[in-house]
């Protein structure tokens, strides 16, 4: 039982800190949530071509580096505690793995080396206006055969949808239900009949859109009507990405108010020899560690591909968010009134905590999801 | 007990409905009952509706007669802000001056400043701002480095006030200033009226996390007031400062809870809508949210009855402290409700940020537990004032370090 | 808009606190709990006779002093403030109402005199094995007709069922489900074919009992078949009662809490002086107000007996179950060690707290009634 | 990251698997697996099974093989502890001797010390108890007035202990007294071994709510010990004290993840039953339970590895306030998953007070947030200690009332 980073990873931990700290200061975080893309195209490439971060987990046959979802766990990790505007979670934790999971080894082959090289944006399109997370939110419907499908309909929230080159779009089998019928397809950023729309996002950190397809070509990935257990495999993976994301963003703003504690004196005394904030605060980073142990967890079932996923990914999920959120609210709170002004950082941080909560279901729905696989 | 109206209530409730119906008509009818003290939206329809309450006495309503008011009871003030809320009139402009000013000035003012700054107040010619916090001056209000020098017949004023709401639509700031950097530090510390119209006040609005500046920075380089532009003595400016307090503690949550309702009423019927009312989960947390604003309401009035037999005081902080966590936790649950919906904002990309009701309470409310007292400083003032627990032990040494 | 006792009013609490204080000190509470009756005879008397306590409420044409549930209320607050061991709650809140409710005058003049006169100890008993505190929770069936009915089976959770001398039954008519047939019956304490098991309590304060009736010959109070809305006022009357019970035993821990709190040196500072203790009474306190404006807003609306009352008993089920546990709890943690020693009274508030916040249905049952009552 | 055996690890299971399956026979098989280190439950039998433990060095199994035991790393004492739970066997007697007291021994104990008392605790001959607590010294524990004075070759010991686990099976206690009262409160403290048959040694059982006397008071009435029955230096027991708390906090709870599963599966296993897993709102609390519990295991996994890699000091309050309240919300979460049926006690009136295993947790779950430092301790510590918040200013002139 060994459960540490190796040094190995720990050197990649600090690789990645290091680029993100020169290359995604607030200042510039700043500056691309204000931008409709949300993302810089010569920083999308420098993490492909100088540290490879897009290529880690892909099979090494298609262009990938062949390591596993602890390595990417870190790296989501770095980019949340710096709230790194990019494609990164969209492009590789969700399209990417949706790709391996769904797709033949020849699909594959065709879409993983563009997106490890940096070169593809991809999404993943699944959630539609009824902002469902399970297989009874899918109601967009495919027609066709073989390999050669149309799509009609309105995808929601998908993040980064705006920008992608290629999207993983989920529909289903006229006249299927519930989890069967499930199917994925990929469908071309610059399709014919599909209109993308960039939403104002509340976390202008992380960019949505919404698509709207009308009789659009899609080529199948895998065997159309049998998607299911990939998709819920994929939302597993990602659950547990995000999970480390969280936990990212939580350990700053934990550093955040402990740091501003430690010199902030309000009665003649730095405020964290108050009870009322070093309680606070002693809370914080108990959640705040239980999120890191889950979220690592998680990462080593994801890595281990074992029966264990479905379970740690909704646990992790749910702790997660409600550590991170409580953590960013806590941020606010401690640093009093400039914790809520727009030039402080802790309200991009809450921001995000928000709609990391929120995206792939929150912590009720994910506690459900597990109350359901542990035979509750 | 009784929470029916007496005949003399019933009466006072006949009269405000009828003027509100007579008065209440075109332009006024259709800004809406929306937004708090800081609140811009529509403002000049605001500020001629107002004019128009003013001018029938309702502003001022509970200010003796004598200075134009009606010298209204809790009661009637609490019928008028019902009648008021129920006919969807629009938001006060004059919170500041009405609410929380003039109730200082009766009780601390001199004859002729009532005289001076009443009226204005009522006719709504004047608008006030509050110049308390400061950068090193937040919780710990005492600790105010704003200094107020006397040169001749004027003080002369330097230093920085923040989050100074609706400083730039005021005329006046109540400002509190050391006057005596020597004494201890509740000592030496005068509640001063600053005019804002002049070289030496400097007006900077401060963004919120919302995207919106309600509040601002003041900066006083070498501005002035004259002498007699104290209220009450020199160097005894930290008990008027904290009636002001009290006041904005005591009632401002009364016309609070109304707009609550009416929050939560929206909020149900969003959640029936999209059904997230078939979630259990759900279910019990818009029934805790109606529990909240309903003992709000049975506290108000609680508290209101025992005003009228005597005296209210650190009680206050038990509305602060619960309404601003209530709102809190609406605002969370508001976005569960909507769901992922709730993550997109109003307008497209690239527009300024900007927020609708729901998103604005969620975001809002996290100023709500820290301004006019933070919600620890408020479970201090309970623990000593109210139960009389033992402060913390003065301290002898303490860290001088500043940042 | 009057939110406060009257001056009589308050006259009544005192002389309701005098007696109590005089008559059921923590001994005299420690001997009663031992006991399995579970009360003293001569203090029912004197409550009867000297106060006039049980006929407070009910009417004047039956023995009673036509007071109001405001005045039932303050009574019921100081029971709860000494954890006054008697059948009171079950006699006056709980069969009395059922019976005002259900019965006609006539029956109502048959049973109420008695219990005006401290001579007749009643019980309702309308739970069952199953647990359940609405209309689907009661299965026993009632066979007969006109006067004369026979009941089977099996009623549990009977607050002292085991020494009343008058039982409310509260059965349905066989073959109807919900909240049709629901009917009340009136049988004798010493019926033939009643059995009645004393049951252990963990709240020794309060005690309850079985009662399995086999053939037992029942007097139909009211019209059988009809029950369902006296049955839920009966609930929602006691329901405010109850709730004004709590905020007695709730406003008690918090002094207890408070005045530990000032006396108690640890670190050479009263313990009260720390934050950590600080607030929690803070927010000990804000409950304590807010559970005592819910519950005496809920007297009045049951004393008014408008159209109010439904939502607000709910209402202050739900706050006061809430907050008096939370109080109680919070004052073991404050007294620490000698918390939770049997020997210190705060354990007999913690578990009459629980048991109070369970009996009549939890806090999660209520505002689920509360949400169903206001539309939601 | 590795949650799989290792070779080693995998054989030392093998081993730890078959030992159990042939020695937990008969009616050590019966006993069961229940009851913390306070139980009393079938003591004799569960004596008997712990000599055997002690006999094969099952007890003892991480002190060094020179002292008769395994010298186990932490993984191997996980596997232990694991395969222990899984067979279900009986609850360990020799808590405070093999799991407090022999730790602090090897680490600050004579060889002279060591010699004398750890084979006796391997051999469950002896058994310990804790002097810590006095009236008035809970969370304060440095104000200790119980005194210690050397007379001869005897320190003669008056005071008063409370919350002394055990302490009428203990044939020891290790005691902290004050060996310097004029000293500051942590620098006069001794650690001492103190012989508990003795005519100056009383102790009296104390009351919990649970009816059940878990715990008990000591008093000491000139007792005495040997003048070498000091653990350390005299007067500088303080932080021989705070390490026996380190053990205490730090490994505690690994065992105790194991049963609180147990518990968590049969609490669930009664939701099926009585089809409270039917309610929405029950579901989610049984799902952040499990998660409760699963997380208290892998930050316990995550602690393990690195104090192979180094130490471990204040960290462990976070396990000490993170299972404690764990285990508070278990217990009222049975009891609402109970519901009625949760008030119905065992047995009948006027027997006993006894709980059933769901009602104790929900009672004795009350004292576990405030033995072995508070909640509010902890969190102090974790601030101070773990996140480096600065203390609260020392006090130059405390109130001196006492009670």
């Amino acid at each position: 039982m060994n459960f540490a980073f190796s040094d190995e990873q720990e050197q990649l931990r600090d690789a990645v800190r290091k680029f993100l700290e020169a290359k995604s200061p607030s200042a510039e975080v700043r500056r691309l949530m204000e931008t409709t893309e949300g993302y810089d195209e010569a920083v999308w490439k420098q993490m492909a071509q100088e540290l490879g971060l897009q290529s880690l987990h892909l099979p090494e046959a298609h262009g990938g580096q062949g390591f596993t979802f602890v390595e990417l766990g870190i790296v989501l990790e770095e980019m949340g505690r710096v709230l790194l505007c990019a494609p990164y979670f969209s492009t590789v934790a969700l399209a990417a793995n949706a790709i391996m999971n769904a797709g033949s080894d020849e699909q594959q082959g065709a879409f993983l080396p563009g997106i490890a090289a940096g070169e593809t944006i991809a999404a993943l399109a699944f959630t539609e206006p009824n902002g469902k997370w399970d297989a009874s939110g899918i109601t967009m419907e495919a027609q066709g055969n073989g390999d050669s499908y149309t799509l009609d309909g309105t995808k929601m929230f998908v993040i980064d949808g705006h920008v992608a080159n290629q999207i993983v779009v989920v529909a289903r089998l006229s006249g299927t239900n519930g989890e069967d019928g499930i199917s994925f397809f990929s469908v071309d950023g610059d399709a014919s009949g599909l209109t993308r729309t960039p939403l104002a996002t509340m976390d202008q950190t992380r960019k949505q859109a919404r698509l709207d397809l009308s009789g659009v070509a899609a080529t199948p990935l895998g065997d159309p009507g049998s998607g299911w257990a990939a998709l819920s495999k994929t939302l597993d993976q990602a659950a547990v990405c995000l999970s480390n994301e969280m936990v990212g963003g939580a350990q700053k703003v934990l550093e955040m108010s402990v740091d501003y504690a430690k010199v902030r004196v309000q009665f003649g005394r730095p405020i964290g020899s108050f009870q009322a904030i070093k309680h606070k605060c002693a809370d914080m980073l108990l959640e705040v560690e239980s999120a890191k142990s889950a979220a690592y967890y998680a990462s080593w079932a994801a890595a281990e591909d074992n029966e264990e996923l479905p379970v740690v990914a909704s646990l992790a999920k749910a702790y997660c968010s409600d550590a991170y959120f409580h953590a960013a609210a806590e941020n606010i709170q401690i640093h009093g009134g400039i914790g809520f002004t727009w030039e402080h950082d802790a309200h991009l941080y809450f921001k995000r905590a928000k709609s990391s909560e929120i995206l792939l279901g929150d912590a009720t729905y994910h506690r459900e999801l597990l109350a359901q696989r542990i035979g509750i | 007990m009784d929470f029916t109206d007496t005949p003399e209530e019933a009466a006072f409730r006949d009269e405000v409905r009828t003027w509100l119906g007579e008065h209440l008509v075109g332009e006024f009818a259709e800004i809406g009952g929306r937004g708090g003290p800081a609140d811009e939206t529509s403002w000049d329809a605001r500020v001629e509706w107002e004019r128009i309450l003013g001018r029938d006495r309702w502003v001022g309503l509970s200010w003796p007669e004598e200075y134009g008011g009606r010298a209204a009871n809790f009661a009637e003030q609490v019928i008028f802000n019902e009648e008021y809320a129920k006919a969807n009139a629009p938001a006060r402009v004059s919170f500041f001056g009405e609410q929380l000013f003039a109730p200082t000035l009766i009780a601390y003012g001199t004859e002729e400043q009532k005289r001076r700054f009443l009226p204005k107040i009522q006719s709504i010619e004047e608008f006030w701002c509050q110049g308390y916090s400061e950068p090193n001056a937040g919780s710990d209000l005492s600790n105010i480095q704003t200094r107020a020098v006397l040169d001749g017949d004027e003080w002369v004023i330097n230093g920085q006030k923040v989050w100074t709401t609706l400083a730039h639509r005021a005329q006046w700031c109540f400002v509190i200033t050391r006057t005596d950097p020597d004494a201890p530090a509740h000592k030496g510390i005068s509640y001063m009226l600053v005019p804002m119209d002049q070289p030496g006040v400097t007006v900077r609005p401060l963004r919120q996390m919302t995207g919106t500046a309600e509040f601002n920075e003041v900066f006083f380089d070498d501005a002035s007031t004259a002498k007699d532009m104290v209220l009450g003595e020199v160097n005894d400016g930290w008990k008027v400062a904290m009636a002001t307090l009290g006041f904005e503690r005591g009632t401002a949550f009364l016309s609070q809870q109304l707009a609550f309702q009416g929050e939560l009423a929206e909020l149900i019927e969003v959640a029936h809508k999209n059904s997230a009312t078939d979630e259990a989960t759900i279910r019990q947390r818009l029934a805790q949210a109606y529990i909240g604003v309903q003992i709000m309401k049975y506290n108000g009035m609680r508290m209101l009855t025992s005003l009228k037999k005597g005296a209210l005081g650190p009680e206050a902080s038990i509305g602060k402290l619960y309404w601003s966590t209530w709102h809190r936790d609406l605002g969370e649950l508001a976005m569960d409700v909507l769901g992922p919906e709730s993550q997109i904002v109003v307008g497209e990309p690239g527009d300024d940020y900007a927020l609708n009701e729901l998103q604005r309470t969620f975001m809002f409310s996290r100023s709500e537990t820290i301004y006019a007292g933070a919600s620890e400083i408020q479970r201090n003032i309970i623990g000593e004032r109210v139960l009389g627990l033992p402060r913390e032990p003065k301290i002898e040494s303490a860290p001088k370090e500043k940042t």
